[in-house]
Formats: C-alpha cells, structure tokens, sequence
C-alpha cells in the first residue's frame, strides 16, 4: 500500500519537508510509519512517540492503515 | 449559522457577526486575538500561522458541535488566519449568538479554549532581532 | 483608551474595536446587545431606548474604573444607544481590549453585567400588536 | 431657591412631562421635592418612595438640596 505523510510546524522544518509518500507492506500500522520518519535525517528533533493523526483522526501505533491513508505528524499546538 | 474555517486573507469582524447573528437573538459575543507587540519580553514583528487545515476545520467545527449542546447557540463561527500576520493584526475570531447574554459568553469562552487547546494550527513567532520561534502554547494531546 | 457614550447613531462595532486596541494586547472581547424579534413570547417590532445620558455616562465611566481596578485592562469601551431601533440592530456595544484572553472575557462580562443593573437606561417595547409596554429589566437599586 | 426636577421613561409619561423647575424654601431636602411630586396629576402611578438622584448621585429624602441641584426621580433601569 501507498500512504501520504504530512509533516507540520517544526516537524516539516527539522525533516527539509511537509509531505511524502510510503510504500509500505500489507497490515502496515502506525509504527511502521512512525519508525520510517525516525529514520530520516533531522527526525532526532522529533520526539520518540510523537502524536499521529490518520485521515484527520488521533490515531495510536497499532491503528492499521489502509492504501490511500494520509498519516500526519501533529507537534504540540498553538493556535489562537 | 455554523461554521468553522482556515483562512489566508484578514477577518472581516463585522461580516463574521452578520453571519452569526439571527432575530431571534439579543446577544453577540465575539472574541478576537490579535498578534502582540511582545511576548515573553521579546520584542515581537509578526508570527506566522500555519495550520494542518482539513483537520483543523474538522476540530473547530467539532467545538462549535460541542458548544451547540453545551449551551444552546443559535450560531457560531471561527475564523482562524494563516500565513505570516503584522503585530496588531487578527488571527483568530469567534463569534456566538444567543437569545441569552450570559450562555453567549460562557460558550464564546469555551470555544475560544478548546480551540487554542486542540486545533492543528502552530505559530511562528518573528522577533525584532531577527531571530525565529515555534511557540508551544498547547499540548497537542487529543482530548 | 477608555469610553463610555451614550449615542443616537448607529454603533459602528469595527471603530470600537479599533479604539479599545493596542499593540500589548492580544485579546479583545466585544459584546453586542441587539433587539430580539421576540421577548416573553410577544413579537416585537422594535424598541425606544430613552437614558438620563449624564448619569447613564458616569456611572458607565464607573463601571469601566472598577473593571480597570479588578482586571487590569488596558482598553474598554462601552456605547449605549438611544432612540428607536429595529429588531436586528445593536443596542450596546462593549468592547475590552487586555494582554490576556481570560482577563479580557471576565472583563466583559463585568461590565455588561454591571452596565445593565446600573446605567439609567430604560426600554419601552413596540410589540407587533400595536401595544408598548416599559420593560423591568434591573432593580434600578444603587449599588 | 429653585431646582430643576427631571423624569425618565414611564415616570415622564406618568407625569406628561420630563423636566419642571421646583421653588423651594431655604434647607429643602429631597422629600420636599417627592412631595411635590407626589402631589402632581398622574404620580400616583409612581412607586411612594422612588429611587431619587441629586446631581447624578444616587440620594436619600433627608439629602439637602441647594439652588440649581438637579433632582432626578430613576424608574426601575432596562438598559442593554
């Protein structure tokens, strides 16, 4: 399956990007995508668990995820 | 009238209180937050918002769903601005209407916190010496 | 900037805002009172506001140093008018302007709260059915 | 000495009128005032003690008036 990452905020400006596409293998969760991210360069600026939304939806690691799913990574808020 | 947006051009206050009004209400409460000279000491020049927006309008419209029940509104609108706003420019509004000054008020007060609390938005503070801040007002946490 | 009128044009809610602002605050609350079609279940054309302007003024001022004194704000305005006006059309305006969201929202709904017990205001209905009536909103007690 | 005697709202009309001048002896207090008013056509429709002001403060029937004071008889208020 194919899922679109979003990456915000200080998250977009520590990984160079805001928005990418995985490949990932069937019955894929949250923590692969979560582990992917990790992986990249500047993700040490990230926190170790950070909050994920799936499809605009808090989601946690073990939430499944499904072609097309768009995974965003939501630093601490600050709206108003 | 509901409705909760993101949105990249100034708020336009009086048209946001036309469209929440209705006759069958006495009472607008309206909240505006505007982009300080100073924060924390710092000498501010502007901040820049930015904001994951579907799921930010889907939470602001979750709030006004969650004041409706709380409080009875009549209508409500939130406006959130984004992209890179001058001191004493608006960056967010509320507005409530209601038959009843007080429910007003209590429900202005409540979206006004729930949406600083849980709206994908972020700001970047500009500071007059040039140098730049994410500010971390909120938790982030899902409620 | 503090201000407390009595007026017979209409309140233009945008200039308010404007003059309560100012650049150390990021929070303004604004309140509208407007004429409601209906009240205790009668349909209401309008009503005619009538005050004792110089003492409605002063103790508005009052209201406005007494906020000033427990909230610390920076800006507060307060517009009441007078004469006939529609359903729909705004009848108070009350604008605070403070560094701090919650100090201006507890602000608010001090003054308005306080401006309706005490300002010497008074209201006669024009219902639908021809008839008018004065309107017992207050105690018209001093404090 | 002489005051001018103002009212509002459903005392006005109560009255058929807004704004009268009172002559009153030397040391008048407010309930001179009430009682000149009290015995005017139509203000039986007033409350027996209504809510006076003198000068824009709030006053009480023993309150002394001197020449010029405006005494202002405060209906219920509504305002909002």
């Amino acid at each position: 399956m194919t899922v679109t990452v979003r990456l915000f905020a200080s998250y977009a400006e520590s990984l160079g990007r805001s928005e990418l596409s995985l490949d990932l293998g069937a019955s894929a969760t949250v923590a692969d995508v979560v582990n992917a991210i990790a992986a990249m360069p500047g993700a040490s600026r990230l926190p170790p668990a950070p909050l994920v939304a799936v499809n605009c939806s808090y989601a946690v690691t073990t939430t499944n995820l499904s072609d097309g799913d768009e995974i965003a990574f939501i630093p601490p808020v600050a709206g108003g | 009238m509901m409705r909760a947006s993101i949105v990249s051009e100034p708020i336009d206050v009086a048209s946001l209180t036309r469209e929440a009004a209705s006759d069958s209400c006495g009472a607008t409460a309206v909240f505006l937050g505007t982009v300080r000279s100073t924060n924390d000491g710092r000498e501010v020049n502007g901040i820049e918002y930015s904001a994951y927006e579907e799921m930010a309008e889907k939470e602001m419209r979750a709030i006004l769903g969650e004041a409706s029940a709380k409080f009875v509104i009549r209508g409500g609108v939130i406006e959130h601005r984004v992209g890179v706003l001058k001191v004493g420019e608006i960056s967010i509004a509320v507005v409530v209407a209601h038959p009843h000054r007080h429910y007003a008020m209590d429900a202005l007060r409540y979206i006004v916190d729930q949406t600083k609390a849980r709206a994908t938005i972020w700001k970047l503070e500009h500071y007059a010496d040039g140098t730049r801040e994410w500010v971390n007002a909120g938790s982030g946490a899902p409620r």
